[in-house]
């Protein structure tokens, strides 16, 4: 009972934060916003019994992703005039809306073919050691070239941000 | 312990070599750094020759990677494509380097990653590794399609590729997500056993998943309802990054995408078909309008990067329906598309280095004045692209066309053949441009380069390719790049 | 749950949020008063209620009320987003509360074979979680300075975020090597393991296994905590107040109150990962537990011996000088103090004897034993926030561009040396 | 398995490779590649020599190329190819004599990549060699009008690439879809004609493939609706180019609608026979008009051989022995005649710098040599007796009137109809009093009329002693002829 | 002749200074030291307990509170030129002129307010006026008020502060 | 609480992403949308990995919060490159290559 009204409460926090996301003018209180529905979603990882996943959530995509974009806006301090005018927002925001729901809807009743209930866990599930477990007992790989990705973004975004003096514009 | 890491080598001195630019990107020139890139490129390059069909399919460090990481000819053969398209794209623009002031050491580092991100990708036998494999690939190449950072041109591009990539990123880590949940695993040999146990209800994820994944594949190859980006993208990059991009990472994809529909989807091609013809018809019809409708000649090889992408779909969509010839003739066809696109790419960052000309088909007005062997070698370019007999690209076009009326798609070769007549006016038109007016600048000396030999041995390739080897004894031909890709595919085939 | 394991829950719970609350004005009083002792100078001292300055803490209880009782203000050109100006504070505190909540103060209580952590949310991936909350923080920060519409705030603000980042990264990569060490992240057995010597002289704190990495997590939790001197978001003498210029009244005490939260947070933090948390030195809570009776009467004759110099102290300085007419109730104050301490000696001592004389594996033992782990552990917290004070009054401010060169070309390589080094050894020794 | 022939056909090419990537100077360029067609010639010699007339396919050579499909190089001679094997080694040494003044070096080369690529398309037995040269000889040509030609070259170069290569492209998918059913049905891919050829085919496809291959070969011979690039593009073309094209190139049409169109679908083409018919007297007739009305020179003749070469093609769909041996005749004495009188237009054009009927005048008077080999040409063209041309045109006439009294009487206006426009050209432009244009005009000089002259010869010779020649094609056009009425019969 | 050379000593060039760490525990101890001697005995802090005691260290330098001079005439000496309103950094001073009727100068101050509140105490005005008729030498290093126009202070008042160091005689110099 | 909410939630986050996507121009809500439609695939291996009962899903998903990381900074950057080059933030505002071939 309790865990399905948190479940409600986190519900409601994620759409609304995603809503407000999509739906704010001003790209502070997008971000916001975006931080609101992400914790959420944390929140949902940990109503899965997902604490790690949980813990890793907040610490990147709040700590690391969300921060960065805040400190991205406020360090490029947009102006109000800069801003893009959107006039027919919402006008295109239902265009899209029609444009989606049918592919929702398909995939929404595609995944409603999944089992209905969900699995017993074993001891320890989604705790850090099982966790750790299975990456690195099946997960080698792509953990390895994560790692990659992670420096070839790195130096992509360097590269892209870096401010040089250049005559060839 | 040692076979093993011999494995994955090629892999390793890629991403070692990215790693040795960055350290070294501040102190050496950019010459030197150039070497560097292209030496570890080539020391892989001269490791996967030699291993080329002496390795059975086998997984390298099972029992720490499990069975994502695959070593079949398939991949080594697409590994050497990528190499072999990095080395010249690096090779031959040594001069554009040093032309332009915004080329610095990490642009050596980050071609090396896409490098490595594509290997993977063509080695991963498992739909997480393909995905972040791709990322690698893609990530590297948004930057380096901005690279050109004070042009807007170049910087807008990089952000139209750059939000319809990724959006398109979360579509294929969907796709994976939901295969996951009916599969239960990602591997693809776990997927082909599940799939070829149908359950018909359980079946409709896999099937949606697949789609998704799909989506990604061909948006990033360009096929029609998703090529929007390609002309704009291609013609915004750097000429480097765009040879770069037409030379490797449009064949990465189809890496990837043969892998899957062999493999991995092999039974549900039977479905998908349909929606594949629909989307070739699309492409050859659009990228076609697309090509013809240009007067940059980069605008107008970006286009026509559409219709050949369609070119290979007829081949893809005959897999499903039954026709054995059709993977090869997809991975003779890239090899094909590799050679003629990257030498006309090359010619035109070639040209494009003492000059910051748009390159329109005006700009090559008696060309062949100017520049005989770059011309002649321009025209060849040409000529294999749209297909004319005795190039190597004819030789793609007659295995695709055959593997489409082998699987019954009469009317798609029918509209192959016609996109093909059409490719004709806007390739030849080029030719026309350079041979058939008087030369407007008056006449330069250049002087012997590296780069230009390099165009001129890839064109010598083109022709040899396929002319092959009636005449001239011993020396493999057109016939030896075809078993090369029949080896590859009964590789793939022969995992389970 | 059984009744023991709710009471430990609700006791630790309180003592957490006591700790962390009741602090505030402690360290407030700690860094002003700290401040003039080590500026050669006198401190806030006249606040009194009914005599009892307690040595001038009640001026910070004074500050607090004053805090409250001002009048709500919003600069006028703040436009939009008031709700999310006045949230923004909270966030911040809220942010340091929280996080402040995984400490352990006392090793796992054994209640009838139950062993039960002394946390106030007891879970076991402790460093994580701080890791995760506390860099929430900033976000408060970013936000104020942003919706104040204020170049300064907008700086200050600009300034924390991108410092955070800075640091957040070696912070994270010493604790990939202290985790290679402890091989664990929950904060309990990284204490735990500190138990242990190392050559079998020195205590295997943190500090001393991994010396580098201490230094470095402790530069890198001044820079998160924005202490000086790594205090460029507030930076008074270039950007007035930074993110808290146009923050009044009671949203400002949010932010100084966050802040003090965030600084006895990092500094308990720093205890339990590299001084040993709840411990004594070379004392494990399995050897307290058996030879507390030891302990007990070893503290029999300290506890009265520092009673007495403490009121000795007291009545020595607890005095005004000749110039002033009126003493202001001291000499009050410093009688009431020296009977109500020596009442509460002649208890402890009491409790001791009855201690002595149980049996070391009674409940009363270990009660006494986490009482006694508590003990050092606020001992240690606060000797931490005097360090931290210490620091503030001894170095100036670094400028804005040396806090990021520190932390991108000095820290973070040498933490990611200091993860393959240990990574090395942790491999050669096993 | 004799590489002669091989080396007939890639002598010229490996020539042009080694000089051009050489760049060998003109003097050298011009050498070897006049060494290099006569080599060949001599080649074709031995080739005609040791030929066995009654031998069927003789001097095979059969390399596999690309194994899987089983794409051969695959190269023989029989009567009908042999006839236009002779013609192209015959007058290409003519041209380059022709050409000997010419100092752009890519004339020269695009000169031999056109012989290698006409001599590979009559040789070839496989299908895809085939299409590959076909393709191939379009190259030269493409290059030679865009780069060499004058007036709207570069769109007429266009033109005839885009028609071309249109219909090419129907006839490789006609040729791709041969080659699958022949896997389909025995399990084994090949692409040489002799396999092809024993194909059982649907009749409904069968239609449609014969369609692709008729695209291809109507558009180069031209017949009339396919015709557009024709006109513009003789008129914008350098004279050996023309020579090549009108000799030649159309030539080889008729020659693929003979091998090629008979050798796989006898059956089929009796069904296209009378609407190509229609279509080659419509021809006749339209062209003859279009010549008529002609001022330019160059596209009166142009017209003049479309007129022609439609004759020969109703020639060819006539199928009794007199019409194909007549076509196959006509083919050979028209290439002659043709050659002959675009050389002289193209030397006239060198002298005036024009090629408009009304800018000319009096020649004969200024220039008699010159007059008298112009007179000669045109007239061997109109078909005048004693001249090959006479001999072919009456035995297509001939069949004709075999087949129909009707079509007949209409092939047999032709000769009435060229005659009236060659004559009425003559006056014209030879006799009379000479033009502003033509007082200065410089007579033949005698390496123009060592070029001519055999030409002159050799249509003598075949107009006079046709039964030299008629014995080296007369058995294949028998066979061939049995062969197409066996399977006609058969079904 | 010898130059004169002064060698300064160059610091951060050995390991120990790069290390930082060694200079930072110094200085934490002298910090330390401090704090362990004030809180051993706090009342050898030498501090004035303010209120209480005064400072006794004001010297005639020490810009305190404006005042305006006189005449021998007890009249004001300013001349209302608008020199010190003009160099005062924060415009604090306030000046209406009227004429002056008694032929001893042409001007004078019908208003002169300085607002304490805004003043930073530069002493720029006293260095402007061309007739001493400004000085900051009465001493006064403590205002208090109940509201802000206590701050401000009028011509009469300044015309009733003292000068605290000696020059007695508000008469100012010629 | 069945499977079906979370699904349902989690197709919902990915359509807003969509929609965001396509309907916003402001740059930063189009790179907040792709990050969320990555999020949402997050919680869809998320509800995968607790219906399986095995770590799997987990893990992919711990994999690619790495990724989403990788990409917003790459993302970020471009934004704080193009907003330096155009100041906007107005993805309309760049159609250079929109205009055919202008030279």
């Amino acid at each position: 009972m309790l865990e399905n009204s948190i479940f409600v409460l986190l519900a409601l926090f994620l759409l609304l934060g995603s809503a407000g996301m999509v739906g704010f003018k001003q790209t502070l209180f997008s971000a916001i916003s975006f931080m609101m529905a992400m914790l959420a979603l944390a929140g949902m990882f940990a109503l899965l019994d997902n604490s790690f996943l949980f813990l890793a959530q907040i610490m990147v995509s709040v700590g690391a992703v969300v921060v960065l974009s805040l400190l991205v806006i406020v360090s490029v301090n947009v102006k109000e005039e800069n801003l893009p005018k959107e006039p027919a927002k919402f006008r295109w925001m239902l265009f899209a809306v029609v444009l989606v729901a049918p592919l929702a809807i398909v995939i929404y009743k595609a995944l409603t073919y999944m089992p209905h209930t969900w699995a017993k866990t074993g001891e320890g599930y989604g705790s850090l050691k099982m966790m750790g477990m299975t990456l690195f007992k099946d997960w080698v790989l792509p953990f390895e070239i994560v790692s990659v990705l992670l420096l070839a973004a790195m130096v992509g975004a360097i590269v892209i941000a870096r401010k040089e003096p250049s005559n060839d514009a | 312990m040692f076979e093993q890491l011999f494995l994955i080598l090629p892999m390793a001195i890629v991403v070692m070599g990215a790693f040795v630019l960055l350290l070294l990107s501040k102190t050496f020139s950019l010459d030197k750094l150039n070497l560097v890139a292209v030496f570890f490129l080539s020391l892989s390059f001269i490791i996967e020759i030699l291993r080329f069909g002496t390795t059975t399919v086998c997984y390298s460090f099972p029992e720490i990677f499990g069975k994502m990481y695959i070593i079949d000819d398939f991949s080594i053969l697409f590994d050497l494509m990528f190499t072999a398209g990095a080395i010249l794209t690096l090779l031959i623009n040594t001069a554009y380097f040093k032309s332009r002031n915004y080329y610095n050491g990490e642009y050596f580092a980050l071609i090396l990653f896409s490098v490595f991100g594509m290997m993977i990708l063509a080695h991963s036998n498992e739909l997480v590794t393909a995905f972040i494999a791709l990322e690698i690939a893609s990530l590297s190449v948004f930057a380096l399609v901005g690279y050109h950072k004070y042009n807007k041109v170049s910087s807008e591009a990089m952000m139209k590729y750059m939000i319809l990539g990724s959006m398109t990123g979360a579509f294929f880590i969907l796709g994976t997500a939901f295969i996951y949940g009916a599969v239960g695993s990602t591997n693809l040999e776990d997927i082909a056993a599940y799939v070829n146990v149908p359950a018909e209800k359980d079946l409709v994820l896999v099937l949606i998943g697949g789609i998704f994944i799909m989506v990604t594949i061909l948006f990033k190859m360009g096929a029609v309802p998703f090529h929007s980006w390609v002309v704009d993208v291609y013609q915004g990059a750097p000429f480097p990054v765009t040879m770069f991009m037409a030379s490797t990472f449009k064949i990465a994809l189809f890496a990837i995408a043969l892998r899957l529909s062999l493999i991995d989807f092999a039974s549900l091609n039977i479905v998908w078909s349909e929606i594949l013809q629909v989307i070739t018809v699309l492409t050859l019809i659009g990228g076609s309008f697309l090509a013809i409708t240009q007067k940059s000649i980069k605008r107008m090889l970006a286009g026509s990067s559409v219709v050949h992408s369609g070119y290979m779909l007829i081949a893809y969509s005959s897999i499903g329906l039954g026709s054995d010839m059709a993977a090869p003739a997809i991975m003779f066809y890239l090899i094909s598309y590799f050679l003629s696109a990257a030498g006309a790419f090359g010619i035109l960052s070639f040209i494009a280095t003492g000059s910051k000309k748009m390159m329109t088909y005006e700009d090559f007005k008696g060309f062949s004045e100017r520049r005989p062997y770059l011309s002649a070698m321009m025209a060849i370019f040409m000529l294999s692209l749209s297909g004319f007999p005795s190039t190597i690209g004819f030789l793609g076009k007659f295995y695709i066309f055959t593997s489409a009326i082998e699987s019954g798609q009469i009317l798609l070769a029918g509209l192959g053949i016609v996109t093909a007549f059409i490719s004709v006016y806007y390739y030849f038109k080029l030719i026309a441009m350079m041979y058939f007016y008087p030369s407007t600048d008056q006449q330069k000396k250049f002087p012997f380069d590296f780069s230009g030999l390099l165009i001129g041995v890839m064109a010598m390739m083109v022709i040899w390719g396929g002319v092959g080897t009636s005449l001239i004894p011993f020396i493999p031909g057109a016939n030896g790049l075809i078993d090369i890709a029949k080896q590859a595919i009964d590789s793939l085939q022969n995992v389970l | 749950m059984s009744m023991a394991a709710i009471i430990v829950a609700v006791l630790s719970f309180v003592l957490a949020a006591l700790l962390a609350l009741m602090m505030i004005p402690v360290l407030v009083w700690l860094e002003r008063r700290g401040a003039g002792l080590m500026q050669d100078r006198l401190w806030p001292n006249r606040t009194n209620v009914g005599g009892f300055r307690l040595g001038g803490v009640v001026q910070s209880f004074a500050d607090v009320v004053k805090l409250v009782m001002k009048e709500e203000y919003y600069p006028s050109h703040i436009k939009m987003g008031k709700w999310l100006y006045m949230l923004a504070p909270a966030i911040t505190f809220a942010a340091a509360l929280l996080a402040f909540m995984v400490i352990p103060f006392a090793d796992n209580i054994v209640i009838d074979g139950e062993s039960l952590r002394v946390q106030a949310l007891p879970v076991e991936y402790g460093i994580f979680w701080y890791m995760a909350i506390g860099a929430i923080g900033v976000v408060g920060i970013v936000f104020g300075g942003w919706l104040s519409h204020n170049k300064y705030s907008l700086l200050g603000a600009s300034r924390a975020g991108s410092q955070m980042l800075g640091y957040e990264l070696p912070l994270g990569l010493t604790v990939v090597a202290m985790l290679i060490t402890y091989n664990t992240i929950d904060f309990n057995a990284m204490v735990q393991w500190q138990s242990a010597t190392v050559f079998g002289i020195f205590p295997a704190w943190g500090i001393v296994v991994q010396p580098l990495a201490a230094v470095i997590f402790i530069i890198a939790m001044f820079a998160e905590t924005n202490r000086a001197p790594f205090s460029v978001a507030e930076g008074e003498s270039e950007i007035v107040a930074g993110f808290m210029t146009e923050y009044t009244a009671m949203k400002f005490a949010m932010y100084f109150m966050g802040e003090y939260v965030a600084m006895n947070t990092a500094s308990a933090v720093i205890i339990t990962m590299f001084f040993g948390g709840y411990q004594l030195p070379w004392v494990s809570t399995g050897y307290l537990l058996e030879n507390f009776a030891i302990f007990a009467a070893v503290m029999m004759p300290l506890l009265p011996i520092g009673v007495f110099y403490f009121i000795r102290w007291m009545r020595k300085n607890n005095r005004v000088r000749a110039s002033v007419s009126s003493d202001g109730g001291r000499l009050f104050e410093t009688k009431v103090f020296t009977i109500v301490l020596t009442i509460m000696t002649l208890i402890i001592e009491m409790l001791l004897i009855y201690l002595i004389l149980l049996p070391s594996d009674a409940l009363g033992t270990a009660i006494a034993v986490t009482i006694f782990q508590i003990a050092v552990f606020v001992v240690k917290l606060m000797l931490f926030n005097l360090f931290f004070i210490l620091v503030r009054w001894t170095l100036p401010r670094f400028r804005y561009d040396q806090v990021q060169h520190l932390g991108w070309y000095y820290l973070l390589p040498l933490s990611l040396i200091n993860i393959f080094v240990t990574a090395l050894i942790v491999v050669g020794v096993s | 398995m004799d590489p002669i022939l091989t080396y007939i056909i890639f002598l010229p090419m490996l020539t042009a490779a080694l000089l051009g990537l050489t760049r060998a100077s003109l003097p050298l360029l011009r050498l070897g590649t006049v060494l290099s067609s006569l080599l060949v010639f001599v080649l074709v010699m031995f080739v005609s020599m040791d030929f066995d007339p009654d031998g069927g396919m003789q001097f095979l050579r059969i390399v596999p190329w690309i194994a899987h499909y089983g794409i051969t190089y695959y190269v023989g001679v029989d009567g009908l190819s042999l006839v236009l094997l002779i013609l192209i080694a015959f007058l290409m040494p003519l041209l380059y004599l022709y050409m000997w003044k010419e100092r752009r070096k890519g004339y020269w080369y695009n000169m031999m990549m056109l012989q290698t690529g006409v001599t590979g398309a009559v040789l070839s037995l496989d299908l895809i060699l085939f299409y590959l040269f076909w393709e191939t000889m379009l190259l030269p040509i493409f290059v030679m009008i865009g780069r060499y030609g004058n007036g709207m070259h570069q769109f007429n170069a266009m033109k005839i690439v885009l028609m071309t290569v249109l219909g090419s492209m129907s006839m490789l998918f006609s040729i791709l879809y041969l080659g699958y059913d022949l896997f389909k049905q025995n399990g084994w891919w090949s692409f040489a004609l002799s396999d092809l050829s024993m194909l059982q085919l649907n009749p409904q496809t069968t239609i449609w493939l014969a369609g692709g291959f008729l695209l291809a070969f109507a558009i180069k011979i031209p017949l009339v609706g396919f015709h557009t690039w024709m006109a513009p593009a003789y008129s914008s073309a350098p004279t050996p180019a023309v020579v090549i094209l009108s000799a030649i190139m159309a030539k080889l049409g008729i020659y693929g609608l003979w091998r090629f169109g008979y050798g796989l679908f006898e059956q089929t083409l009796s069904y296209y026979a009378p609407f190509m018919m229609i279509l080659a007297i419509i021809g006749l007739l339209y062209y003859a008009v279009h010549a008529i009305m002609e001022q330019n020179l160059r596209r009166m003749f142009a017209y003049s051989s479309g007129s022609h070469l439609s004759l020969i093609a109703l020639g060819v769909f006539l199928t009794n022995v007199y019409a194909w041996g007549g076509s196959l005749y006509f083919i050979a004495t028209h290439a002659l005649s043709s050659a002959g009188i675009f050389i002289m237009i193209g030397l006239l054009y060198k002298r005036v710098k024009s090629v408009t009927i009304d800018e000319l005048s009096g020649i004969a008077s200024v220039a008699p040599r010159f007059a008298f080999f112009f007179v000669f040409f045109a007239l061997s063209i109109a078909g005048l007796p004693g001249t090959g041309g006479f001999v072919a045109e009456l035995l297509i006439i001939i069949g004709a009137f075999k087949v129909n009294v009707w079509i007949g009487v209409l092939t047999a206006t032709t000769m009435l109809s060229s005659m009236l426009y060659i004559f009425w050209m003559l006056q014209r432009t030879i006799f009379g009093p000479p033009s502003m244009r033509t007082q200065i005009f410089v007579d033949l000089n005698s390496r123009e009329l060592a070029m001519l002259i055999p030409i002159v010869l050799l249509l003598l010779i075949t107009g006079i002693v046709p039964s030299l020649f008629i014995p080296l094609f007369e058995p294949y056009v028998t066979t061939a002829l049995q062969d197409l009425m066996m399977t006609i019969g058969a079904k | 002749m010898e130059k004169k050379i002064k060698i300064v000593p160059r610091y951060g060039v050995s390991l120990k200074d790069k290390l930082y760490l060694p200079a930072i525990y110094e200085g934490l101890k002298i910090t330390f030291k401090h704090l362990i001697d004030n809180v051993s005995d706090s009342n050898a802090i030498d501090v004035l307990e303010y209120p209480e005691e005064q400072p006794t260290d004001i010297t005639e330098r020490y810009r305190g509170l404006h005042r305006l001079t006189h005449r021998e005439d007890d009249s004001v000496a300013c001349v209302a030129c608008f020199m010190c309103a003009t160099a005062c950094p924060s415009n604090c001073i306030f000046i209406e002129a009227t004429e002056r009727t008694d032929n001893v100068d042409e001007k004078m101050p019908k208003r002169f307010a300085i607002d304490t509140l805004e003043c930073i105490f530069c002493g720029y005005c006293v260095e402007a006026c061309p007739c001493d008729a400004i000085r900051m030498d009465t001493g006064i290093f403590s205002l208090t008020g109940k509201n802000r126009e206590d701050f401000v202070m009028e011509k009469e008042q300044l015309l009733a502060h003292k000068g605290a160091f000696g020059e007695e005689n508000s008469i100012a110099r010629k | 609480m069945t499977p079906d909410h979370f699904f349902l939630l989690a197709i919902l986050l990915f359509s807003i992403g969509l929609i965001g996507i396509v309907s916003r121009r402001n740059l930063f809500v189009v790179y907040m949308s792709i990050e969320l439609m990555l999020s949402s695939v997050n919680l869809v291996l998320a509800i995968f990995s607790r219906l399986h009962g095995d770590m799997h899903g987990s893990v992919i998903a711990l994999l690619l919060i790495a990724v989403i990381a990788a990409e917003a900074a790459l993302f970020l950057a471009m934004i704080v490159h193009l907003y330096r080059l155009k100041r906007t933030l107005d993805s309309d505002a760049f159609r250079l290559l929109a205009q055919k071939d202008s030279k």
